[in-house]
């Protein structure tokens, strides 16, 4: 069977598992950038993603945008931090682009992303090899938009997304950062999985998950 | 981890209620969202000025609010950057008509948070200037990096954009005076300790009993090199060195010399380091003209301190010796 | 132990020479014997008060030097009290010629050393009062015991006492306000770490991961009593009970309250108990309405604080209100 | 033989022998003081006998109460805290007591050390069984004078005061100190020696053994 669209409670479900999987591997996310950074991105991802959670919850989105840019604006105000602001563009744009409908097809959830991913590159100026969450992103939709000139099948494209974000985010390691907390380290990051590309990682898990459930 | 804390959740909450109610005299507490502004913002005609960070850095800002340095303080969770909206709640709260200057650490996350406050007050009708503070000599500054981290030299840059801006310059000239200021101050620290974020209940790094870290930031993410403990003279040297060469620092030049403890250092440390570094100072015909020693940008209980060096001239030491009144820095009035 | 310090047995030296370079506006520093005196001292026709004390409790005493505050202080060894000498060439220093107050914290070796100081300076023709602080309330007062230890309080009472003196009071009548302010100040305190003197290089107690000492003195001798760590609200009302039940403060009471940090513990957990505290005495109906928070009383890098009330009457007040200008308080000027 | 005087070079051998040993068993003394009070009392000990030792070194002492005085003084200007204050009274009031003499005969060192407990109980108002210096100080020194009703022989008075020193000291184990720090333990001051009190009876060591050693 062919997925060749998402539905309002597909992606609403995306989310959903988004935030199980940063609260399930918080400690990970955490350790990570404790390595690097801060030590604070698994308690970034999981209070950000708990709040988006709840709101929708607490009130259901009526159209795509509304649920994404809701998404992106409970990221701005509650995570702080570089990712808050980047993951909420990252949300706001895609809604923004997807605009108040109540289905994507494959293309525009494809344009969607590639919008969010824009955002982000808008924000905060990274360049492929910097080792951030570009790293994960933007092969992860390339290898999603390429999936999609072989099939209209929007679940295998997120497999493929995903099997390429892990790519992305284990090529991290080896990289010397240039953007963000992990770049003050200069060569000692090397040898370190960016923890902003380990959790777009699991934003594609969640993706891939969601559809193949289904 | 043992601490004086009740719900780890909680911290930030708390503390703000206690600063407000401890200095209720100087400031005003909003909890929702969370900022502190001196009591009598918006001052009508003076530029207002905001600050804020990752909490954690005590009395870096709150205790940087009063008359003739900061009109308002946005403090984030622990070691994370606030998010906008209580950015710009204090940016609105304390905007007199004349503008608000927003002195920003460098730091992907303050700077992205602080960006969108920005252009949010903007839509709103408030003109906003913001300074990047990135003094910590440390890390190496980059076009193809986030470059420096702004460390404890944002106390210097707040107390003398205060003053400006308490004198009736108008924005764009306060503004050029924190410019100013953040490219003639360098800093650089070391810690003997971690620190312990709350809500991590873990040392977000670890150093043997015998080891110290050089170049630490301010949030306990991890320096230069790690080497042995070695005599604080040696330690001054080290750190001396760079913050020194790097404008540089010359014969004749006037500097305040300020010691910063990361919050868990004794006083008695500090002054043993300020011996030798304003003794290596002399030696190189710098004259230290204003001093500052204390707890003033820390990292929670960290152990170890940071110097700062700033040249001075004759304009930014009037403006340091300008009446200041908050809770951490007193004098004048 | 790890220090930033050069050799242990030089810290009281090097951190004095320090101090004294970076307060050079306010403080003159002797080296043989050592002890820090106001630069303009003696200031002919004021009663001068000179207190001191072992080392390592910085700010206090040398960071409370200057108008409005202590005319001198004489820092001995590390915890251990100075000898006579340097007391008396003190005292000799800042005697303008009404005579001088020794304010001294009630341990034997202060009690005897600051005794022999007062007698040779007697015997010089200088007229000594000497008031003795121990607002410690963990400690049962007794004619059988050495009575109770001097904390945190002594900030309180070099402060009031200071400002007497600086309105002109005459010897007598400094001494007694300052026994006024020791008969109505009352503090108790709690660690959760030990702390390390540096010439012995071991903590001089040990606490396990989850054991606090509540009634911990200033010197890392032991407590009250051991018991498990437990929230920050609940170990303020432990401190705040004896206290309040001492003197008693009764509703109706105006009141300083005073959150004191032993050295090592962050600013935010300071104010988590500045808020409980306060909220407690609002309960109980009494009124704050004045307040410190910081580090003032340490016992180097111990992890802890104290809580200190003062009860506050109108001389008090405007005692306390009075102008002051030292590196570590300073208002009014 | 009897020893029936005690002369300046004996004297002085005495308090270096004082030096030596609380030099020796500096860790002792302030494991004690750890216990009880702020671990400062073998530095303490050491600090001061070690000054007067150098003193004495540099510049002989030409009589019994230069040599005691001198010694007095420099433990009240070199140690701080409770102990320099009580020994240097001790040693002041030796001196005084004594008198510019060059030899004591029994009677006479036994007025001088009984005049040093005299001003230690001035200073710092110590009674029997307070747990201090007081509780090894009187009853070596009741010991001493007993000794010398049966014999001159200070050689063997010396041993006396220096069995009952011991004693003395080991009784402070189970008082309720009541004078100085410990003080402020209460109930938990019992169950250890008081430091003090320790270096009180190396004080009675050091007179025996250079007596034996003569
Ligand atoms: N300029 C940037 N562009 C893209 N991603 C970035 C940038 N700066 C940081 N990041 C991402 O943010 C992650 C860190 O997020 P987080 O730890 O939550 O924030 P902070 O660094 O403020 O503590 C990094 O691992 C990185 O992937
Ligand atoms: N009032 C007193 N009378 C006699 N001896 C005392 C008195 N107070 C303290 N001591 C003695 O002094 C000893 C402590 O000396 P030390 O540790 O050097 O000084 P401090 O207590 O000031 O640190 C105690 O063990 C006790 O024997
Ligand atoms: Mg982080
Ligand atoms: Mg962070
Ligand atoms: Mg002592
Ligand atoms: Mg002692």
């Amino acid at each position: 069977m062919v997925n060749d669209t998402i539905s309002l409670d597909q992606l609403t479900g995306w989310l959903t598992r988004f935030r199980d999987l940063v609260t399930e591997q918080v400690s990970y996310l955490t350790e990570l950038d404790s390595a690097i950074g801060d030590a604070d991105h698994g308690s970034n991802m999981t209070r950000g993603m708990g709040a988006v959670v709840e709101r929708i919850q607490a009130s259901p989105a009526g159209t795509v945008d509304e649920l994404f840019k809701g998404a992106g604006m409970t990221l701005v105000t509650s995570v702080g931090g570089a990712s808050g602001p980047l993951y909420g563009t990252f949300f706001l744009r895609v809604g923004t682009t997807a605009g108040p409908v109540g289905t994507l097809d494959a293309p525009g959830l494809a344009a969607a992303l590639r919008a969010g991913l824009d955002g982000v590159v808008a924000r905060g100026k990274a360049e492929a090899g910097d080792k951030t969450m570009f790293d994960v992103l933007a092969p992860a939709l390339d290898a999603f938009d390429d999936a999609l000139l072989v099939s209209s099948d929007i679940s295998s494209a997120a497999g493929a997304a995903y099997s390429a974000a892990q790519t992305g985010r284990d090529a991290t390691e080896a990289l010397l950062a240039r953007k963000g907390r992990a770049s003050y380290l200069g060569e000692r990051s090397i040898g370190h999985i960016d923890p902003g590309a380990a959790s777009t990682s699991l934003l594609f898990q969640a993706l891939a998950e969601i559809l193949v459930k289904e | 981890m043992k601490k004086l804390v009740n719900d780890p959740k909680n911290v930030v909450t708390e503390a703000v209620a206690g600063f407000g109610a401890a200095h209720a005299d100087l400031v005003r507490v909003s909890t929702d969202p969370i900022y502190i502004v001196r009591t009598d913002a918006p001052v009508a005609g003076k530029v207002g000025i905001v600050s804020g960070g990752g909490s954690g850095h005590e009395p870096m800002h709150g205790g940087l609010v009063g008359p003739g340095m900061l009109d308002a303080a946005v403090p984030g969770a622990v070691f994370t950057s606030p998010t906008p909206d209580p950015i710009l709640a204090a940016t609105k709260a304390v905007d007199g008509g004349a503008g608000v200057l927003h002195i920003v650490k460098n730091y992907t996350g303050d700077v992205l948070n602080f960006e969108t406050a920005a252009d949010l007050a903007a839509a709103d009708g408030v003109e906003v200037r913001s300074v990047l503070v990135n003094d910590d000599v440390a890390v190496k500054d980059s076009l193809y990096t986030a470059g420096r981290r702004g460390v404890a030299g944002t106390v210097l840059v707040e107390k003398i954009a205060g003053a400006a801006a308490d004198r009736g310059d108008d924005l764009e000239s306060v503004a050029l005076v924190a410019e100013r200021v953040i490219g003639q101050v360098r800093s650089m620290g070391v810690a003997l300790t971690p620190c312990v974020v709350p809500h991590a209940g873990q040392p977000s790094f670890t150093l043997a009993e015998d080891e110290i870290e050089i170049g630490i930031g301010i949030h306990g993410e991890p320096g230069r090199e790690r080497i042995k403990l070695e005599p604080a003279d040696a330690i001054v040297d080290r750190l001396l060195g760079p913050i020194l060469d790097d404008i540089p620092f010359v014969a004749g030049d006037k500097v305040l010399l300020f010691v910063n403890g990361m919050g868990g250092t004794p006083q008695v440390e500090l002054y043993i380091v300020f011996r030798r570094a304003a003794e290596v100072l002399a030696e190189r015909g710098i004259e230290v003209t204003r001093t500052l020693v204390g707890n003033f940008t820390t990292a929670l209980e960290m152990q170890g301190m940071s110097i700062t060096v700033l040249k001075l001239d004759d304009e930014l030491t009037t403006l340091w010796d300008a009446p200041v009144q908050t809770a951490a820095l007193r004098w004048g009035r």
